[in-house]
């Protein structure tokens, strides 16, 4: 009697601490996720204020529409970013043009078409260009690939978008072609046979049956390898020219949100309108992003709905 | 009605696949000669003549043959320091959105952060980290800095594949564990995570590659130079690594030798990186004989 | 007698570890310095041998940009901000910083630097003027092939700009935009532009002329540091380390060794940089 | 008509590992023919030859003769996509693409070339009615196939192989994952389509053979034991083993 007694109390001891420890564990989960949007929101709220402090001194329609780029520390400064917005937003889209059916191509091929052995070999090569410094894409682009550019175009300088999408499809390839490649390996042979058993060729049953399956994952390697672009800086600001002017052509320099950037942060006082308005292209750049990722989010909760 | 009975597969069909085949292997192909090609490039001019002394030695700023060794060293500390600070955070917020997170407002708010933390450039951690380090707390250019600026960087990512790693466990592990009476937590702990170990492990050697390979966080935060004598471990020293001084090499360093220095360091740099992906997948390869 | 020296032997050996005790102690403390890229390898240098002398002397060393330096000293980050001008004056783009003090550490040189198989040797100021303000285009102009002429610059704030538009563009303001245009965002990225474009026309430190480039003489005065100290090449200017006030305690001590004989004839000359006595 | 589907002498190897040895055997035209054995004795292998879909697995080696309707499925000029169309499939857990009822039926006739919007309609009903399917989604079909229940998607499959017309129905354990009233609703359906098709089912589930189909064959180990109309090998077996395995003394 006396030991079952003790038996149920250790037992029930013993209960408690798992109960308590499994609490315990649960709270310290939530607070980590916590953690995380605590570093995203104090980010965004310390660019965004230090950022928004620009427009005390340039209006809002300067800023953004105006491609006058002309800062400095007297009365004739300019400060019209769009220029550095433009930029940005064809660059992403070169970059994506030129890599994302690569990327694709690439993920199809290692998913679907290539015997496991080479699989299981270039898989961690991809990999592994994720962990090449961003420094050594930007040195071979400035000493291999924009000489390469000038001579094939014939012009001068091989500066400019071209250059810079092209370091930068290469960058996004592991990116993209990685995710996308997991998430087409992930749709589950039974589409595959599915398909093949309707009579299906290798490429119906890849183009109507295993993309759409995988469609969300990847839609996310693009916005991922996206915002990856979006955001590269030491490459971008060694092939672009680093001008601020409007590309005439692809091979022409020119700037963008983060070349621009990193150009010239070092170079003013912290406490001036030029600073604040490069807070506020770094903040452009955090919202553009994050708006993607919601974009993203939408899209793939109304799919789900369907 | 047309009859389907007697359709037989347009021989278009099969001459778009046969040019589909082979043009993505010749995509795949071309892509793999590319990447390898890259990486030749890479380590040519380098890695023939790197000896012990230039991994090991201390940097000259006058002398040709300086070493690498304060910058490689604190290439790893930060980045241990940084993956010890972000593994449990990350690890944590996974669990959480895998096992934990209901279905509500506040799941997909998190949702929405880690993607979005993801998403955001490396020279805003940077900046953050000088605003945070050097402007606030006044500890200057540290390791310390360095590796929280580079925690931060490195949440994302991880927190994504330890959730997906530990989702991808089917469920009826999870049940196999509650029917034999399991917390939660223990299930979690003896059960999820073992399973989940290949890709969690995968991940963590992205993450640490990429870490490793990181200039931007640290140039801002770090600084560009690394302790003056080896082996110094304090979390005050200056915390430039090898990648940064691969930058600094390339764009101010005055030392005859800088273009072999910068050369060598940046075979070195892909070298650590091929081997962290190797080291990281060794443990795997084992447990998985072991389990045969 | 025999005691008695052994008590003054004692008395002496006593006093003499309290000396040195007394005069480590005078130099002990932490600098952290900051600012200048281009003066980083000097101070790095600096930094080792004054620690190697004065163990108890913590020292930071960081290089970002030149205006840096100064804005960190200013706001107390830093102990010394190198800057490639002096700071504490006004210079085209940048207000002086009131309350420091320039400290002067090294003469710098610059030159004007083409692709090595460029033809031009010589270029007067006002062609070097006419090249950056969009004037002359093409390299025929000034006795060259028929190329047109890639004019790359600096980023804005770049320390070697500013003496550069100094001294050799007397001022001029250079062009902003163009197809032949671009700007550099280090002094290796404008070392390689210029050795892989073939029209191109930069400038940068003397010390970092390698292969691949040639260095362009300034109205006929070929930039070599003989020149400079003898003053008949005028691009050149001092590098500084600025402090809040005039500099005391270990801040102190440190400058002193830069500026001293030891330091400037040794690392100084060895790193190809001027010392500040040799100009006159 | 009764070696409308003939097999002789089939051999298959998964790398060094035989999975079926020297099989022989016959189907008749409009008839269903079970497949029965303990898992793992290469029934569903054998199966899955019969519109090549080992094919698809690497380091498989198949050897003998198949033919259906008097032509060969593995000869030097096999237009395999046109076999697979004729010979349909439905596999042992549903599997509806991700996308509408509708689309999941016409799939296989878009494929093959059929554009017009009238001809897909009439299609896509006449399918979902021979499996019996239409009166439950007629007013949904922009609804995901995924929506539907397992019985129904089961079905659905059913109707999407039909689409193409093919000749011959294989189904590979089509009632494996399914209730019982499910189950029953598929076996009916199966008895309505052999009046059209020639139908070859694998079943896990002897009861199920016996109620279904007209012949049944019993493996074991990669071997065709035995091979009798359905009543005969349930009341007489002639191997020992087969009446060991019906009885229920193993598998």
């Amino acid at each position: 009697m006396q030991q079952t007694n003790s038996t149920a109390s250790k037992m029930s001891g013993r209960h408690w601490r798992l109960m308590f420890s499994d609490q315990v564990f649960k709270w310290f989960c939530l607070f980590s996720a916590i953690v995380l949007c605590v570093v995203l929101f104090s980010i965004v709220f310390f660019m965004g204020k230090t950022g928004v402090l620009t427009f005390e001194f340039v209006k809002v329609t300067e800023y953004f529409f105006s491609l006058n780029w002309n800062p400095g520390f007297d009365e004739t400064a300019t400060y019209g970013a769009g220029i550095f917005f433009i930029g940005t937003i064809l660059l992403t889209l070169l970059t994506l043009i030129i890599s994302v059916p690569i990327s694709v191509g690439i993920a199809v091929f290692l998913a679907e078409i290539a015997p496991t052995r080479l699989k299981e070999t270039v898989r961690p090569i991809l990999d592994l260009l994720v962990g090449i410094p961003s420094v050594i894409y930007g040195f071979l682009g400035l000493t291999i690939l924009v000489p390469f550019v000038a001579k094939v175009f014939g012009t001068q300088l091989g500066d400019g978008l071209l250059a810079a999408a092209l370091v930068l499809s290469l960058m996004v390839l592991p990116t993209i072609g990685r995710i996308s490649d997991d998430s087409i390996e992930a749709v589950p042979q039974k589409y595959r046979e599915a398909a093949y058993a309707m009579g299906c060729t290798k490429l119906q049953t890849i183009f109507f049956v295993v993309l759409p399956a995988a469609r969300r994952g990847i839609v996310s390697a693009i916005i991922l390898g996206m915002t990856r672009a979006l955001g590269e800086t030491m490459a971008v600001v060694m092939v672009i020219g680093n001008v601020p002017q409007l590309a005439e052509s692809l091979v022409q320099p020119t700037s963008v949100l983060t070349s621009n950037i990193v150009m010239q942060i070092m170079a003013v006082p912290f406490e001036s309108t030029w600073n604040y308005a490069l807070f506020f292209m770094g903040f452009s750049l955090l919202v553009v992003a994050l708006l993607l990722i919601v974009f993203v989010r939408i899209i793939n909760n109304r799919s789900e709905v369907q | 009605m047309q009859n389907l009975k007697d359709f037989k597969a347009s021989k278009l069909a099969k001459i778009f696949n046969q040019f589909f085949m082979v043009s993505m292997w010749v995509l795949g192909i071309i892509t793999v000669f590319f990447v390898l090609l890259l990486l030749f490039l890479i380590l040519k001019d380098g890695l023939p003549y790197v000896t012990w002394d230039f991994v090991i030695g201390l940097p000259s700023e006058i002398d040709a043959g300086g070493g690498i060794g304060p910058m490689l060293l604190n290439s790893f500390y930060v980045t241990i320091l940084s993956l010890l600070v972000s593994i449990p955070i990350s690890l944590g917020a996974g669990i959480y959105l895998a096992e934990y997170a209901p279905d509500n407002k506040l799941t997909s708010t998190i949702r929405v952060c880690v993607e979005g933390l993801s998403s955001v450039p490396s020279i805003v951690f940077g900046l953050i980290g000088i605003a945070l380090f050097v402007e606030y707390f006044q500890i200057g250019l540290t390791i310390i800095g360095a590796s929280l600026s580079l925690a931060m960087l490195n949440l994302p990512l991880l927190t994504r594949v330890s959730e997906e790693s530990i989702r991808a466990v089917p469920h009826s592990y999870r049940e196999g564990s509650y029917a034999l009476g399991a917390t939660k937590l223990q299930t979690i702990f003896k059960v999820v995570i073992p399973v989940a170990m290949r890709g969690l492990i995968t991940g963590l050697s992205l993450v640490a590659g990429r870490a490793f390979g990181e200039s931007a966080v640290i140039i801002l935060a770090g600084g560009v130079n690394a302790s003056a004598e080896m082996w110094d471990f304090s979390l005050f020293s200056p915390g430039g690594t090898l990648a940064v001084h691969l930058w600094y090499v390339q764009s101010e360093a005055i030392v005859p030798d800088a273009k072999e220095i910068a050369h060598k360091s940046a075979a070195v740099l892909l070298f650590v990186v091929l081997a962290i992906n190797l080291l990281f997948r060794i443990p795997l390869w084992w447990m998985e004989r072991k389990m045969k | 007698m025999k005691k008695i020296t052994i008590v003054m032997l004692a008395v002496a050996m006593f006093l003499s570890i309290f000396a040195i005790g007394a005069q480590a102690r005078t130099v002990s403390g932490s600098i952290t310095i900051n600012g200048s890229s281009a003066l980083l390898p000097l101070m790095l240098q600096a930094k080792k041998e004054f620690t190697a002398r004065n163990p108890r002397v913590k020292m930071a060393v960081s290089g970002t940009s030149s205006i840096s330096g100064p804005q960190s000293v200013r706001r107390g980050v830093a102990q010394i901000g190198t800057c490639d001008w002096d700071a504490s004056t006004n210079v085209p783009g940048f207000k002086k910083f009131d309350g420091l003090v320039a400290n002067k550490v090294a003469a710098i040189p610059f030159a004007t630097i083409v692709n090595s198989a460029n033809p031009v040797n010589n270029l007067t100021q006002q062609q070097l003027i006419d090249i950056y303000t969009g004037k002359i285009t093409n390299w025929s102009q000034v006795g060259g092939n028929d190329a047109p002429i890639v004019v790359v610059n600096r980023a804005f704030g770049s320390g070697t700009r500013v003496n550069y538009t100094a001294k050799a563009l007397n001022g001029a303001t250079i062009i902003r935009s163009g197809a032949n245009y671009k700007e550099a965002s280090s002094s290796g990225v404008m070392a390689t532009t210029v050795r892989t474009t073939p029209n191109a026309i930069g400038y940068i430190d003397l010390v970092y002329v390698t292969s691949g480039m040639k260095a362009l003489s300034f109205n006929g005065v070929a930039p070599t540091v003989a020149n400079v100290i003898n003053k008949s090449y005028p691009i050149w200017g001092y590098g500084y380390m600025m402090t809040k006030g005039q500099p005391t305690g270990a801040t102190k001590a440190f400058i002193d060794f830069v500026q001293g004989k030891t330091f400037q004839n040794g690392a100084v000359k060895k790193m190809k940089f001027i010392p500040i006595g040799a100009i006159k | 008509m009764n070696d409308y589907i003939n097999l002789h002498d089939v051999n298959l190897f998964y790398g060094t590992n035989q999975a079926l040895k020297d099989v022989k055997l016959q189907a008749a035209k409009h008839e269903i023919t079970a497949f029965i054995g303990p898992s793992g004795c290469g029934k569903s292998t054998l199966l899955r030859c019969l519109n090549r879909m080992n094919d698809l697995i690497p380091n498989v080696k198949i050897t003998g003769e198949i033919s259906v309707a008097g032509e060969s499925l593995y000869g030097a000029n096999t237009d395999v996509e046109s076999l697979r169309k004729n010979i349909g499939m439905v596999f042992q857990a549903p599997n509806p693409f991700m996308m509408s009822i509708y689309d999941n039926i016409a799939f296989g006739p878009r494929r093959f070339g059929v554009k017009s919007k009238a001809i897909l309609d009439e299609i896509v009903e006449k399918s979902l009615r021979a499996a019996v399917l239409w009166d439950e989604v007629k007013d949904q079909l922009k609804k995901s196939g995924l929506s539907l229940s397992g019985g129904q998607q089961q079905r659905l499959c059913i109707a999407r192989a039909l689409s193409v017309e093919p000749d011959v129905l294989l189904m590979d354990e089509a009632t494996a994952s399914l209730d019982p009233i499910s189950t029953m609703k598929i076996e009916e359906l199966v008895q309505q389509l052999k009046k059209d098709y020639t139908i070859v089912m694998v079943t896990h589930n002897m009861q199920q053979a016996a109620r279904v189909s007209d012949k049944t064959c019993f493996f074991l180990n990669g071997e065709v034991i035995e091979s009798a109309p359905t009543k005969t090998l349930f009341n007489n077996p002639e191997d020992k083993r087969t009446e060991d395995y019906i009885t229920g003394r193993f598998g």
